[in-house]
């Protein structure tokens, strides 16, 4: 395939880069003042690399000598991760506004960590994905410490930095040790020499290397025992932050994840089918848990989205085209309710127009907000996994994936656990419903974000069921592009 | 037959009026009359379509009727069909929701469209559960109770209502979560989701024991079977007196229902296997809850567990194996379902003038309120059993089905009957009879006409249940065949007919039935 | 391996010989001095240089944060050449596109720079 | 003679001892910030090594985009971390505690 | 020499090439310091011709001897290891200091085949081995746990990296044109560069930019007057060397001084030759290599303390926005200017 092609494969990666470094310069020297206009831009220019998806890049098959995938896969992912980036720009001017941080940069940002997310799934060889994946993170990095100001944004954004750092490193650890003892980075070549048997030593070489791969991959989406910088990081950055941190890096990172497993180390499946039991089943169990006593409605939400990460790595462990397919409507899924309960979460905010944090400022809200302590309530039950809620059905699928190969009795714990994660959902909806209210939200007065979260509502409401079809249909059709 | 999709109308008329509930416009007070008078609209209408449904039902006609199969849903339909059984559940649950708004529309002043509309989903999904022929269509329906039921439980309940409604929403959700995993490996391994398809498959004996315990554990706790009925008194008693008619007359059906439909004919042989495990559970919950009844001071405490030993019945008919114990389970659900009720909506009659629901705050209410007491007595009666009301016939045939499988387990059924008899007329010895000595008492006044519109609807049908009772047999009995036929192959030997030649497997089974 | 290694071996022994013989600087004196009587060692003498005052604080004190931003920009900017070197040398051998990819990566530099220098991170004032 | 399996136990090492210098340092930011880069030396070790054993550039190209790499995430770490000495005038580990959970 | 060794004195080849290697080594390293106290005494000497002064002129003839009579006084002086210091890391930092000054000649060809490494990225080794050097006065500074060290510190590394960068850009000028690292294809890639006579990259119109901003580049390196901030007497005392006495001073001065002549050597060998005769003449030749590359240095050096002895100290200031803001945009921009034009002329 020559250059000129392979380039129009990556069209959207390359309409975002220009894009930003061109809002890049906007923003140099046309300052905050011109904040709104690069959003609004910003958004624009996503939703062109959404348009552009429809073209080679959604389907054209492999450029770069097999560097980059551009299959429907990749094209499903990278729909989440512009969606999910989209409404993180809207929704921030408010919020900085209010707080007086609002910088022109942070569209641009989101951007480039878009075009980061988009390398990412659509990766076909361990060198992009690592740059993919590094240009996702310095981004991220920046936008967990973006209100200067907040010694708690700041300490968000090193905290994060650090341990994602560290799991770049252990990540590239196992690359190199994958590299090392299979003599390619390309996927498909590492899957071949994968399926050779090998002596002892390369094979546990290769071992080795897989699991470090797989630890990385991990600490990218958050899932036990590599979570421990998610809590901290979802409540120390600004809200809009938190907003996109728990939607389209996790999409791109359980992508990845999926890439890597099953176009990678498909011939593995045995040897990483364990890590991802034991991550599942821990993250289900443990994001559950801890996510009882928390205060802080980020916080909890932060537990819920590693409990959420558990569910979804469920359908990874078949590793069968089924499987993947439940775990991207699941992610597709997932981006609704997270955003839609971030953006409520966003509506927070006490008379004097501060942003609140704590789960006891929602007491009373079905009263003093009706609306949106319903679409509340839609959310946390969706999350918990309750039909007639459309959050059920990706678990639904998920669950079937794992029993369609056999192994019921890890489909009936998994399930169980969800038990778990339900209390603490029904905790926000009992402050909601059942206690006095407390002092009431300032009015939002945002059009765009009360929009955003009905129409979040409408999806995850039963009217999702009609969604099922095409949806079962797209993410399968996504699936086997892996296959 | 119909030519119009009658089931579905039936669902969606109260969803469409749950959501006009809920976006009236208007003051508080305009609302709050307006969503009333929707909600009782919408179950009239309900109750209505369901005359239509089941005059226009075929006795003896196709086993499943008013089909409707619309495959929207990719990997499920939706599947609609009823027969016998699900025709007279679907008749108590239209027949009880126009009951329970009216015995809301003055007990409930707070967040009058929210209840209204949490109460008319409520329906929907009950229809929708005794309706739906698709396995996860079911499921979801099933499970979607929990949502509205939490909300009621917790918004309108009383001082515990918080704890109440949490260990309700767990305890069922496990059940119900263990059961879906159930579903899944019967799809796959049916290759169907139909549940008349399904009904006739045969399931590898190995695999059929965990997929019944899978199912067992979500049906028994809907159902309350001991010792997981532990929320049914905490959510009783902190629903309100609606909640509690529902709860106690369609929702612990779900149980009994899913047992009939799903369980037996489906896993005929674990079913057999694991009678011992059933049978056992059911008689201590009939012995140990009648006791636990029997100490109650609180009147809907007593109601919510003399439920558990009536729901006790319902098992031990169902597990019976026989005509006679599977019809006799059917009758028990439906008049359970009629006379618990009652006894719920008499119960907040006086809890509506006292508000309080303690048995020594009351006595010699006979004097001021005679006609409650005169329809307090019916229900009392027939919940005790007596022949001419509707529990008579049930829990006779059960009885009778359970003493031909295991005189064990009879004999301990007939002790609940006992007990039963003492606690309820315990209970209204207190409250009815006996000095009016309490001037707040004393002052109460005899039952409304909107009481009286509530309660003696009820009382009629308990009355006719109880003496033709064959109307309401007579759609299911064919359908209870289909269950027998099914069950037939795997009917464990019974120890109640002294036959020689049998004598040590018998013994042996009796012995399982006894000790566990 | 060994023949590219090969090449770096004067290299190491170099750096032994060097490094012995800037030790050896370093101790020789102080050896000697201990013979020779010379090191008298006391605590003002001891004491760190401050203008004759005694010192008043930890002098690892707070600096200036610009500091910190000439070592952001420096690794930035150095390292980005690493990727210049071995284009360099191969620039014979990658032909148009090779030159192009590169010119575009400057640009991207470039755009960089600019946006550091509007902001303001290179002035020192 | 040194063959490939002492490179990788001396980037073995080199890795363990970053990991452990982020898990068990105590004291101040700047040492993680070293451990990190220590980690990624240890890659790059391995990735050259094994570059040179298999005879295929691949290894070193991909070394160079980890050392480029490693040099944008030590200047955003940096920056980072300058704003939050900014805020919080310390740099100690066991300061770092805001938030707790 | 290997063969000298192996050959001649029978000692078999694997100990002849060390033999011949060390030798080298030490052919190197000790004329080095012998030049560096020679070269000392010559900044003195030219600095205070400049002042119309007279300069060392008591020890031995002409005051040749002063740097030896100072480096004897400061050998039998006491260390002074100051009790806040870092011990440790006080003694390693004048050690690296001058040990880095001196490996990085190991590359450095002083005429054809006399190098001691030959190796083919030779200018990235010096490079590598020259960006060390900032961490001896780091730790320098660091150590001594006094301000003015530490300030001084401070300020030589920001100096010292500033410099680094736009040094980077402006070698990949000379690399480009030349198509190699290795330092001896460096020169033989001058060899007639200009019109086929004149055997220098400095001289070349696109290349003689860079040429001088190598030079300025490298006093900047160097920390040379006007760049001398890092010792500003009136502001730092002695800079990071306050502390230090003894040979550890010494070894500063050193390493300081061996730098400030690796420095020359390169701005000989990347742009004016090496030891290639300036103009590409048969006759020339007769003249050995070495003796063009010393001559070469030393005008260098010359022009270095001539520079130090005339112009005024810069502001820091004014220092960083030379090298962050003239120097990077150009040299970056001359890497375009370069590739493009070899792009248009060479590889078309």
């Amino acid at each position: 395939m020559s250059t000129l092609s392979s380039i129009a494969l990556t069209a959207p990666e390359l309409l975002l880069s220009v894009g930003s470094i061109a809002l890049l310069m906007w923003c140099a020297w046309g300052g905050d003042a011109a904040t709104r206009t690069i959003s609004v831009v910003a958004v624009a220019l996503l939703t062109g690399a959404a348009f552009l998806l429809l073209g080679p890049a959604g389907y054209g098959g492999t450029g770069f000598g097999g560097l980059y995938h551009a299959d429907a896969f990749g094209a499903f992912a990278k729909l989440l991760i512009y969606i999910a980036s989209a409404v993180s720009i809207i929704v921030a001017p408010r919020f900085f506004a209010d707080t007086g941080s609002m910088r022109a940069e942070y569209p641009v940002l989101i951007l480039l960590s878009a075009v980061g997310m988009g390398m990412m799934v659509s990766a076909g060889d361990l060198l992009t994905l690592y740059v993919g994946l590094e240009l996702q993170s310095l981004a991220a990095y920046v936008l967990a410490s973006f209100m200067r100001r907040d010694t708690r944004s700041a300490e968000a954004g090193l905290k994060y930095f650090v341990l994602g750092a560290l799991a770049s490193g252990i990540l590239l650890y196992g690359i190199s040790l994958v590299y090392g003892f299979t003599g390619t980075t390309d996927f498909g070549g590492i899957a071949a020499v994968f399926g050779t048997p090998a002596e002892e030593p390369v094979r546990l070489g290769r071992l080795f290397g897989l699991v470090f791969v797989f630890a990385g991959l991990a600490f990218k989406i958050a899932a036990v025992p590599f979570h421990m910088w998610t809590p901290d990081v979802y409540e120390g950055a600004p809200t809009p932050v938190t907003t996109f941190f728990a939607s389209a890096p996790k999409v791109a990172a359980m992508a990845l994840l999926l890439r890597v497993a099953v176009e990678a180390m498909g011939p593995a499946t045995e040897e990483w089918r364990q890590i991802v039991i034991f991550c599942a089943l821990a993250s289900t169990i443990l994001g559950g848990v801890a996510a009882i006593g928390q205060t802080n409605i980020k916080r909890l939400l932060a537990y819920s989205s590693i409990n959420n990460v558990g569910f979804a790595l469920f359908g990874l462990v078949p590793g069968t085209a089924l499987g993947v397919s439940a775990v991207l409507t699941y992610l597709a899924v997932y981006i609704a309710m997270t955003l839609g309960s971030f953006l409520v979460v966003l509506q927070m905010r006490d008379a004097r127009g501060e942003p609140i944090e704590t789960i006891a400022s929602l007491s009373g809200l079905s009263r003093t907000q009706p609306a949106l302590a319903a679409a509340m309530a839609m959310f946390m039950f969706s999350l918990a996994g309750i039909p007639p809620l459309f959050g059920f059905w990706p678990k639904f699928l998920v669950f079937d994936a794992v029993v369609d190969i056999g192994l019921w009795p890890l489909a009936m714990i998994g399930i169980a656990t969800s038990v778990i994660g339900a209390y603490y959902y029904l905790r926000i909806i009992k402050t909601m419903y059942f206690d006095e209210p407390a002092e009431a939200f300032a009015p939002s007065g945002s059009k765009v974000e009360g929009g955003l979260i009905a129409l979040a509502a409408v999806v995850v409401s039963p009217f999702g069921y009609l969604m099922i079809g095409p949806l079962g249909l797209i993410s399968l059709n996504a699936a086997k592009a892996l296959f | 037959m119909l030519g119009f999709p009658i089931l579905s109308i039936m669902i969606a008329v109260p969803a469409v009026a749950a959501v006009l509930c809920l976006l009236m416009p208007g003051a508080p007070e305009q609302k709050a009359a307006t969503a009333r008078w929707l909600a009782l609209a919408a179950t009239l209408i309900d109750f209505a379509l369901g005359v239509v449904l089941w005059t226009s039902f075929d006795i003896g006609g196709a086993q499943w009727q008013f089909q409707e199969y619309a495959p929207v849903f990719g990997r499920f339909a939706w599947a609609m069909g009823i027969d016998g059984i699900a025709l007279m559940l679907i008749m108590l649950s239209v027949f009880l929701m126009p009951i329970c708004i009216g015995a809301s529309w003055v007990a409930i002043t707070k967040r009058v469209p929210e209840y209204m509309a949490a109460f008319l989903l409520m329906e929907t999904l009950m229809i929708g559960v005794f309706a739906s022929q698709d396995l996860f269509l079911f499921y979801i329906f099933f499970e979607a109770g929990l949502i509205p039921m939490y909300l009621i439980i917790g918004i309108w309940g009383g001082a515990e209502r918080i704890y109440a409604s949490y260990k309700f929403f767990l305890y069922t959700l496990l059940g119900s979560v263990l059961m879906l995993v159930a579903m899944l490996w019967m799809a796959r391994e049916a290759g169907t989701t139909s549940v008349p398809a399904l009904m006739a498959y045969d399931f590898p004996a190995g695999a059929q024991t965990w997929l019944f315990l899978a199912f067992f554990a979500s049906f028994a706790v809907k159902m309350p079977m001991w010792p997981v009925h532990t929320w049914l008194p905490d959510a009783h008693v902190q629903a309100p007196t609606a909640g509690s008619v529902i709860l106690a007359g369609v929702l612990l059906k779900m149980g009994g229902y899913g047992f009939i439909r799903y369980s037996l004919p489906m896993f005929p042989e674990a079913s057999a296997q694991l009678v011992w495990l059933v049978l056992g559970l059911s008689m201590v919950a009939i012995v140990y809850t009648s006791l636990v009844a029997l100490v109650q001071n609180d009147m809907k405490k007593l109601i919510a567990y003399s439920s558990v030993a009536h729901m006790a019945f319902v098992t031990f008919g169902l597990f019976a194996f026989n005509r006679q114990g599977l019809e006799g389970s059917l009758m028990v659900m439906l008049s359970h379902g009629l006379v618990s009720g009652a006894l719920f909506l008499c119960v907040g009659v006086v809890y509506d003038r006292l508000h309080t629901r303690e048995i020594d705050r009351y006595g010699g209410v006979a004097q001021n309120m005679p006609g409650y007491a005169l329809l307090f007595l019916l229900f009392t009666m027939a919940s005790v059993g007596l022949p001419g009301t509707s529990g008579f016939v049930g829990e006779f045939l059960a009885m009778m089905g359970v003493y031909q499988t295991s005189s064990i387990a009879g004999f301990v059924a007939v002790t609940g009957i006992i007990l039963g008899a003492a606690y309820m007329l315990y209970l209204y010895r207190r409250v009815v009879y006996g000095k009016l000595d309490k001037p707040d008492v004393a002052a109460m006044l005899d039952l409304s006409k909107r009481e009286y519109a509530l309660l003696v609807p009820i009382a009629a049908v308990v009355l006719w249940m109880g003496v033709y009772p064959q109307s309401f047999m007579q759609p299911m009995s064919k359908d209870v065949g289909f269950v027998l036929a099914r069950l037939d192959p795997t009917r464990p030997i019974s120890d109640a007919q002294p036959t020689a030649g049998r004598a040590v497997v018998p013994a042996h089974a009796a012995e399982h039935g006894g000790a566990h | 391996m060994a023949s590219v290694a090969g090449g770096y071996l004067p290299i190491l022994l170099f750096l032994g010989v060097a490094m012995a013989l800037s030790t050896a600087f370093v101790l020789l004196p102080m050896i000697v001095a201990k013979f020779t009587g010379a090191s008298k060692p006391y605590a003002d003498k001891l004491a760190e240089y401050e203008c004759g005052f005694p010192a008043f604080e930890d002098s690892r004190s707070q600096f200036d944060v610009r500091f910190y931003l000439v070592a952001i920009l420096f690794i930035i900017f150095d390292l980005e050449a690493a990727f210049l070197f071995p284009w360099a040398v191969a620039l014979g051998g990658i032909g148009f596109a090779g030159w192009a990819a590169m010119m575009i990566f400057l640009a991207e530099l470039g755009l960089g720079y600019a946006y550091a220098w509007k902001k303001g991170a290179l002035d020192w004032e | 003679m040194i063959g490939i399996q002492h490179f990788l136990v001396v980037s073995a090492i080199l890795f363990a001892m970053g990991v452990f210098g982020i898990f068990l340092n105590r004291k101040n930011i700047i040492i993680i910030l070293m451990a990190i880069e220590l980690i990624l030396l240890s890659v790059n070790i391995n990735l050259v090594a094994f570059s040179a054993y298999l005879g295929d550039l691949v290894g070193q190209v991909f070394a160079m985009f980890v050392l480029t790499v490693a040099a944008g995430e030590a200047a955003i770490g940096l920056a980072i971390l300058v704003i939050y000495f900014r805020g919080r005038g310390t740099i100690l580990v066991d300061d770092v505690n805001r938030m707790k959970g | 020499m290997t063969g000298f060794f192996a050959d001649t004195l029978g000692m078999g080849y694997n100990a002849g090439w060390f033999t011949a290697t060390i030798v080298g080594i030490l052919l190197i390293a000790l004329p080095l310091m012998l030049s560096v106290a020679m070269i000392i005494y010559a900044d003195r000497k030219i600095w205070a011709a400049m002042a119309l002064r007279r300069g060392p002129n008591v020890v031995g003839p002409f005051g040749l001897l002063q740097s030896f009579a100072d480096g004897l006084k400061v050998f039998l002086k006491e260390t002074i290891i100051p009790s806040s210091a870092n011990r440790g890391l006080f003694l390693i930092a004048p050690i690296l200091t001058f040990t880095v000054a001196l490996v990085a000649w190991a590359v450095i060809p002083f005429g054809p085949n006399m190098v001691l490494a030959d190796i083919n990225v030779g200018l990235l080794y010096i490079l590598a081995a020259s960006s060390l050097g900032v961490y001896g006065i780091i730790m320098a500074g660091w150590a001594s746990n006094s301000k003015y060290p530490f300030y001084s510190a401070l300020r030589a590394a920001a100096q010292m990296v500033s410099y680094e960068v736009s040094i980077g850009f402006i070698l990949i000028s000379v690399v480009l044109w030349a198509g190699t690292f290795n330092m001896g294809g460096i020169i033989d890639a001058q060899r007639g560069n200009i019109f086929g006579v004149v055997s220098a990259f400095g001289l070349n119109p696109l290349l003689f930019p860079m040429a001088v901003m190598f030079l300025i580049s490298s006093m900047a390196e160097t920390a040379r007057a006007p760049f001398d901030l890092t010792e500003a007497e009136s502001e730092l005392v002695a800079g990071y060397q306050t502390e230090y006495s003894s040979m550890s001073f010494a070894l500063f001065w050193l390493g300081e001084y061996g730098n400030v002549l690796l420095m020359c050597a390169l701005n000989a060998v990347l742009f004016w030759g090496g030891w290639l005769p300036p103009v590409d003449w048969a006759p020339l030749y007769m003249v050995p290599g070495i003796i063009w590359l010393f001559a070469k240095i030393l005008v260098f050096f010359f022009i270095f303390s001539w520079v130090k002895a005339t112009v005024p100290r810069y502001r820091y200031d004014q220092l960083m926005r030379l090298g962050w803001k003239i120097f990077l945009p150009i040299s970056l921009f001359w890497v375009f200017l370069v590739s493009g034009y070899l792009m248009l002329t060479r590889y078309s």
